[in-house]
């Protein structure tokens, strides 16, 4: 068997053509990280991408790779994963290429449970094009295309994810280089669509517009990490807590120290308070917020088949139809 | 002799009118026969023409047909935009059209006969649905007289029958509603009709038994229309008025026949160029008429290695097949016009990929959704011109329902040898066409060959063996993932011609939009030479006809070729690249007319590839030309001396 | 003033062209009823469609109308109510119009709350190009295109809305006149993006396939007909209710006169409630499930403007800009 | 006199090198001189370009200007392909390019001067950024030796500058961190070239102040920068060897002027054309390079009554446009070819509904997302004859910055005009470009009239008065939503030539697609015939351009013209249809050459449409073409003998 392979392994020698500073890297180096330790095979890894800044990933990871077009990307690992279900197919996308021009692909992805493992980069801004808003950034937002600010409602691509029926909904911090690794992981392990919103800093068109969690100085009290099973709880004490208001159906920040027995555990199969946890902005929740696997696409896509895509019965065959004659 | 069929009783004459210019070909009797089936939406025409076409196929007659009908699911019950139509062309071979102008009409309803009325031949037979003719579908249809009555009909022969009466009078024990035992009319007209072409009713009455096997009652209602239908002309007093027909026998070379529609074909060649390659086939599409046949079919031909993909729409569906040929599965993707705009900016990302494609387009009529279940041929510039950049793709057409199958294998071939999208033209009237065919023998057709991959070299940088072209297609080795040591990134950014890497180098550039075209004008070196269908390779007049209008092409030049041997008659595959002797070959003759279903679409492009100026001739009807039009266009290309001289018959109509 | 106008006059002379029995039937004739009810007018009124049985519709109102090609009628809409706010701008579409390649569309124009009356047609299948399955079909159902029985995972078109972010969202049957007039009157007086679900029965390629519910003899048990503040009670003696259960996160249906304290109340701007009664499959919730009004995106958008779209400045002033030189 | 440019104490010789064909023009000393400023993205290049560009305009010189920057935001530092150049040519009008070759070149780093070098005049003065010559960026260059050592610049003039640390030193007193310092160098630079230029500080300044009057600061670094800069070029004991140069003022027509980049004459023509039409406009698009400035710019012009929508996709903005016509208020949306090619089925559909639209197409290199950055004009097939079914649509480019205004306004009007939807051309290069611009008088432009609607008639079904087309121009009457008495329902089905209800009658669809296709040719009757923009109407070869080559083909004709008066030059705005005396303009000509930055495709529209076959000469790299390019290519075109005899001085050196 050949040796285990390292994050250098799948670091291509690519000159990386990102702004210095831009959280895309600190992502690249915590996913090759994860590749290598989940013992990702190179060949059988395939990275699909828009365009986008972020959808420059896979020229730079050392597997093989397809930079589509604006926003298609779901579509092209959708075929590429009908065509060789063995290979793990990654999509790596932005808040413009996905939700924007790619809002339909990855919808149906969703909806369809194809087995993708979808990392939406979410910087809240059009990188690429030079910073006009995009449909997640907050309103108010100023930019080319909205000098005044923007006004448009921003889509949470979580709770957008569970509407379109995702089985798998993660949330992960750029340069949290230990809770992206656990998400990724987790990535890595699911069958069916994984979608993951990373929230990545540019620091050219939207810097710090994460930093009021994003930041290590607010990580205690801005960020509610997540494990199935566990209490919700942070603070630097971890004397925060949330508890589920049956009257309001909302959650709420409590004293976890002076009612302990009323700080929800976070059960990743509950869709309802998944539902609640995707929008709750303070504190933020990170790691598996969902997950609930059901059978891909094309698992059942396959196990409708008699033999895979194979051919069982020739042409000749089939040529012959129904009502066939002979003339002499 | 002028008739064109036999009655065993009574001779049926059904011959041109004075006026046409079909008189020209008199002298040759044509012994063929055409038939038309026509009402509302929710007759079963369609239905009811199939099975008459299967018939027709099993007593080894040649035919082609044409279904005619309205872009609503069932239209409004009596109109003339209601009107759904079934045609059918059936004698001795060879037989390529549906037929200029009906010898025979069943008419359902007023609005079925109003409309197809000015087609009729003078004389020809029409068989009247009686009791449709209340007023009220008489004013639905815009009559304000009953043209049973007027004079309308008198140049024709009619024979009223009650066929809704008697059909409910003979499923009447299945205790059926009055709606769902009416639904049963077409196969008591189908009856009847097999009893005037003596046709045997058991392969009908096994398709109801199969297509009903769950419906018991209704499958018992229809086969009992169907013999009432055939009992009533047999037996009862009308029979007299009821003509009987016996078409020659088609002179089809030997050999294992079945009936095709064009959807048909096509499904089977991509299986067959599937088989051919040793690939599997992924079809990834979303419906669209009249595309949507294709993924039908396809649909049931899991165990011929095909795999289908319903896309949530046209760039879903070509982007999954971009996928998949990445993959190193056939991707193919299909839709019509609108669909296929859709598709544009995707095109460019498999050109720019080098991944072999099969874009097929089954064209219908435009501009925008048009005329959805209309013929056209209007997509020609699209396919040929149609993308943002310097993008070409090779471009081949389709040109009859079987023939589908031969330009799936070959659209296959080019993509793999090539490593580039291919778009292959159909159109509405070959998906929905039907016509026998000679079941082909898949071992006699050359296996299609996949690009050598160059040994792996530890050495050398992957990506350049992805990108080592060979020299004469200039395809690269389809390498996908899964293969070790060969990890590469594809993408629509310009990269660099031998290392695939991103590159924004002006040289680069433009030696790799060089090589794309010269990539497109090396299929050129793959094909034969344009032959001739028709005639000789010199003359007076050459006829380039492209796609589907082939059928009538070709009658109206071996018709005109009686009188007029100095016009020939070519067709092409190949519209991008053109043949490499196509100018050669026009230079032979003193004219050149085309003939399309668009405004001169071809036309542009033998003017920018070749420099010709061809005659245009152009219809855009939705419909598909009639041999007679073609016919009188040429002669009016003709010099009428050389007209005179050659032919005296002519010369005493023209 | 003019008369008032009645349903027929709503009504165009086109022969309509829909198939015998077809639900779209009734749903144009509760609709031009209630058009005429609320008092609509004609001129301002403009019902903009996609293509589809369903998007035939413009055709016959007596309105202005705009039969525009698949998938994109919210953009199109969007554009029109941008250019006239105005207008009541009505959208028509089709489960796979909307959902399937309109995707997109619909989701922006539920998450900016453009001002439209967006009324979804859910035959659960592709009536015009016959019958294959669509992206609400329910899985096992045999089309054309899906011989062996589809296997894909349907959208719910309220699940989807929700997570698009819409204000409101409305469910009805076709043949129900009284339970669709009293939606479609809320949808008229909605401002915002009024989205509303109608069940529609396509004869021809999905007979009675919401028979289970909206067969007049089922109605009692397996509807919910839901009232802002009313209890959420059905069956033949609203002896039926609905509670919420705070443990397993579920609606349950309970014996309303056992404990009629336990029945939920309905609050249609409880978007958790909401979540979980559109995926109720008995009962099916049915009438305003989710409302909850916002700003709308074009009122937003005019609130930015000084003076609506007209011209404020002459561009004989803006030509100049900001450095201008003379050369005498 | 061979020199093109003065210096107070010194002169610098910069010619061309005598291999070039440039020679021919030496005859006529060019008062011009070609700048180039070359660094990493991050070094503030086109804020220095485009300062240095204004206080050249508002020195009364003509300019041209050509940014040049890598797809990236910020590309890796220190790479070839990471830098982002800013040319300009100044100097006595008409300037119509940005030079071929420059005289002055700053570098702010290796790989900007090693991609700069091939480009220079021979004698160039070449600024050298001394600090950034580290073994590491050398490396990165690509450079093996310092390129400052080994004897490759000897050639030029070059004065090496400490750039980053005088910069760095007179930012200090700030606090600024290093990075944040080193920001500052643009400035410094840009402030030593003013002084080379002479130039007023003032503007420059008073930018800053607007720019930066938030962060306080960062202003006061800057400005302290610019100042730096100019002081040390005035005062340091190395001001012996930097140059001054003196431009000659340009002999601009009178007026009031701008500068002007080609992006917002566009934005400014679309606004100009709302008035004219006193319609509000709303512009819908989708951001994409090269196009997004149009957004920009249209974003800030709400009180010019045009509205912008941002909208998700192409085809959500290209909907929404029609939705806005539909609506009453001029539709506009825009996009590059990749997004174009997404809008296409729904051109088709205001090809249908008669309802006028722009579509502005900012062409960059293709295929696929191919080049972003760079420019071509491959998007000529696409708006020509990209789309599915016969559906024609004007189209009409722009020449120049400037002239994207005029460009604008004309294609509002033909929308208006036919109810058509109109394609702009636009590019890359033209988007971005900047040129001094003599603000046009609006009150001499004529309005944009609106076809009239005709009375209501309560007797008359309102659908035909919405269609009653006028005789000439086949537009309608622009009818909205929120007119009584006149509802209709628009759509992509075909419709009734009279009354606009669906109508899938073959006769009607015949006459409406020779509507269409008559509606479409009907333009020509509304526009100028053809003129000569540079010699006669007669004579050995005719050049003929479209778009942004307008400006390398004037000079390269003016200079050819010297010696071969049988030259001549006409330049297309419209593209389709073409102007009706084209065909007999040409036949004035014993060649025709077309040169384009694509593979040929305006000699494509020409032999189809005119039946002529010209001289492709096609550049397809992401560059504009050099003059030098197109005298040479011209060159070789003339007869040899013609040409020795004409010009002794070309003689001696051909
Ligand atoms: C069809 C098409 N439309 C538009 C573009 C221009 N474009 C490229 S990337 C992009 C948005 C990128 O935003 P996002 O996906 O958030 O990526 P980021 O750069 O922020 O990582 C756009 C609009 C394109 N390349 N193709
Ligand atoms: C671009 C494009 N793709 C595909 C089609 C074909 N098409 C027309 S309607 C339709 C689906 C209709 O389904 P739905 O929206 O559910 O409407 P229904 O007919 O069921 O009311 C499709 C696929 C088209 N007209 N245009
Ligand atoms: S523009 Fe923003 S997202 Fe793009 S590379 Fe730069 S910092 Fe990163
Ligand atoms: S196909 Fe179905 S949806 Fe369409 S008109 Fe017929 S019944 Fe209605
Ligand atoms: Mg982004
Ligand atoms: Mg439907």
């Amino acid at each position: 068997m050949a040796a285990a392979l390292s994050a250098k392994d799948f670091t291509t020698a690519q000159e990386v053509r990102w702004c210095p500073g831009c959280g895309d890297y600190a992502i690249l180096k915590t996913l090759t990280g994860v590749l290598a330790e989940v013992g990702a095979k190179k060949e059988t890894t395939a990275f699909v991408s828009g365009i986008g800044c972020s959808s420059r990933f896979p020229f730079y990871v050392d597997t093989y790779g397809f930079h589509t077009i604006h926003g298609r990307a779901p579509a092209v690992a959708t075929g590429l994963k009908l065509a060789n279900p063995e290979l793990d197919v990654w999509v790596v996308t932005g808040d413009g290429d996905g939700l924007s021009i790619g809002g339909n692909h990855l919808l149906h992805a969703l909806r369809r449970n194809v087995g993708l493992k979808i990392l939406l980069f979410n910087n809240e801004i059009y990188g690429l094009t030079k910073g006009q808003y995009s449909p997640t950034s907050r309103p108010g937002t100023r930019s080319p295309s909205s000098p005044a600010g923007s006004f448009e409602k921003p889509l949470s691509p979580g709770t957008f994810a569970l509407g379109a029926g995702a089985t798998f909904f993660a949330r992960a911090i750029d340069t949290d280089k230990a809770g992206l690794g656990e998400v990724l992981k987790a990535v890595h392990a699911f069958d069916g669509t994984a979608f993951t919103e990373i929230f990545q800093n540019c620091i050219v068109y939207n810097e710090d517009v994460f930093a009021d969690f994003a930041d290590r100085k607010n990580a205690a009290d801005m960020q509610l990490r997540l494990q199935h099973g566990e209490p919700m709880l942070f603070g630097a004490n971890k004397d925060k807590g949330i508890r589920f208001n049956a009257d309001t159906f909302a959650l709420e920040v409590i004293d976890a120290e002076a009612e302990p027995d009323q700080v929800l555990n976070h059960d990743e199969t509950n869709k309802v308070v998944a539902g609640l946890l995707v929008e709750l902005t303070a504190p933020v929740a990170l790691g598996v917020v969902y997950r609930r696997p059901d059978e891909s696409f094309e698992k059942s896509w396959y196990a409708a088949r008699k033999n895979g895509l194979q051919r069982t019965r020739s042409v000749a065959d089939a040529l012959r139809g129904t009502n066939t004659w002979k003339v002499s | 002799m002028s008739c064109t069929c036999f009655r065993t009783d009574k001779l049926i004459s059904v011959g041109p009118h004075p006026d046409s210019p079909l008189l020209m070909s008199e002298r040759n009797p044509k012994s063929s026969i055409v038939v038309r089936l026509a009402g509302d939406s929710g007759d079963g025409v369609q239905v009811m023409g199939s099975q008459f076409t299967t018939s027709t196929a099993l007593s080894d007659t040649d035919f082609a047909t044409f279904p005619d009908f309205p872009a609503e699911i069932r239209a409004p019950v009596g109109t003339t935009f209601g009107v759904s139509a079934y045609q059918l062309n059936i004698g001795a071979n060879p037989i390529t059209t549906a037929g200029d102008s009906p010898d025979v009409l069943v008419a359902f309803n007023p609005a079925a006969l109003k409309v197809s009325l000015p087609l009729l031949k003078d004389g020809a037979l029409v068989i009247v649905n009686n009791d449709s003719f209340t007023s009220r579908n008489l004013i639905k249809a815009g009559y304000s007289d009953d043209p049973r009555d007027n004079g309308e009909l008198d140049s024709y022969q009619v024979v009223n029958i009650d066929i809704a009466r008697l059909n409910l009078e003979a499923v009447k024990p299945f205790g059926l509603s009055k709606s769902d035992g009416s639904r049963c009319k077409n196969f008591w007209a189908l009856g009847l009709l097999m009893w005037m072409f003596d046709r045997d009713l058991a392969p009908t009455e096994n398709w109801i038994r199969r297509k009903f096997a769950k419906k018991e009652v209704v499958r018992d209602a229809n086969l009992k229309a169907l013999r009432a239908g055939h009992a009533y002309a047999e037996t009862a007093e009308l029979s007299e008025a009821i003509p009987r027909y016996q078409v020659e026998t088609a002179a089809l070379p030997a050999g294992d026949y079945r009936g095709v529609t064009g959807a048909e074909a096509l499904s089977l060649g991509l299986a067959a160029a599937g088989e051919l390659a040793d690939k599997s086939v992924l079809f990834c599409s979303y419906p669209i008429t009249p595309a949507s046949p294709l993924l039908h079919h396809l649909a049931r031909f899991g165990d011929l290695g095909v795999g289908t993909f319903q896309a949530e729409d046209e760039i879903a569906a070509i982007c999954a097949a971009i996928g998949a040929s990445f993959g190193g599965v056939i991707g193919i993707t299909s839709s019509s016009g609108p669909g296929i705009a859709l598709k544009t900016e995707a095109i460019g990302l498999a050109v720019n990929a080098e991944l072999p494609l099969v874009i097929v387009n089954s064209q219908r009529g435009g501009p925008s959704t048009g005329l959805p279940t209309k013929t056209e041929q209007s997509d020609l510039y699209q396919a040929v011109y149609g993308r943002n950049g310097d993008t070409p793709i090779p471009v081949i057409a389709a040109r009859s329902p079987g023939d589908c199958f031969f330009a799936a294998i070959e659209a296959v071939r080019i993509a793999l040898r090539h490593m580039t999208p291919v778009m292959l033209l159909s159109d509405g009237y070959l998906s929905n066409a039907a016509e026998p065919w000679k079941i082909p023998d898949i071992k006699n057709i050359e296996p299609i060959s996949i690009n050598a991959t160059f040994e792996t070299d530890a050495a050398q940088h992957a990506q350049s063996l992805v990108f080592r072209r060979d020299p004469d297609t200039l395809g690269r080795p389809w390498i996908s993932p899964g293969t070790p040591d060969l990890m590469h990134v594809l993408g629509g950014l310009e990269k660099d011609y031998d290392t695939g890497a991103i590159s924004y180098e002006a040289d680069n550039h433009q030696r790799m939009t060089d090589m794309r075209a010269a990539k497109v004008a090396a299929v050129e070196r793959f094909i034969p030479p344009q032959s001739v269908e028709l005639g000789s390779a010199q003359g007076d007049i050459l006829i380039i006809g492209w796609g589907s209008t082939y059928g009538p092409i070709f009658q109206a030049v071996k018709q005109i070729r009686q009188s007029n041997p100095s016009v020939s008659f070519t067709h092409l595959r190949h519209l991008n690249p053109l043949p490499g002797n196509l100018a050669e070959l026009l230079g032979g003759f003193r004219q050149v007319l085309v003939p399309e279903m668009n405004m001169g679409q071809l036309s542009t492009v033998l003017r920018d590839k070749l420099g010709v100026d061809p005659v245009s001739f152009c219809k855009v009807s939705g419909q598909p030309f009639l041999i007679s039009e073609l016919v009188e266009k040429v002669m009016t290309m003709l010099p009428v001396v050389a007209l005179a001289s050659n032919d005296p018959v002519a010369k005493g109509h023209t």
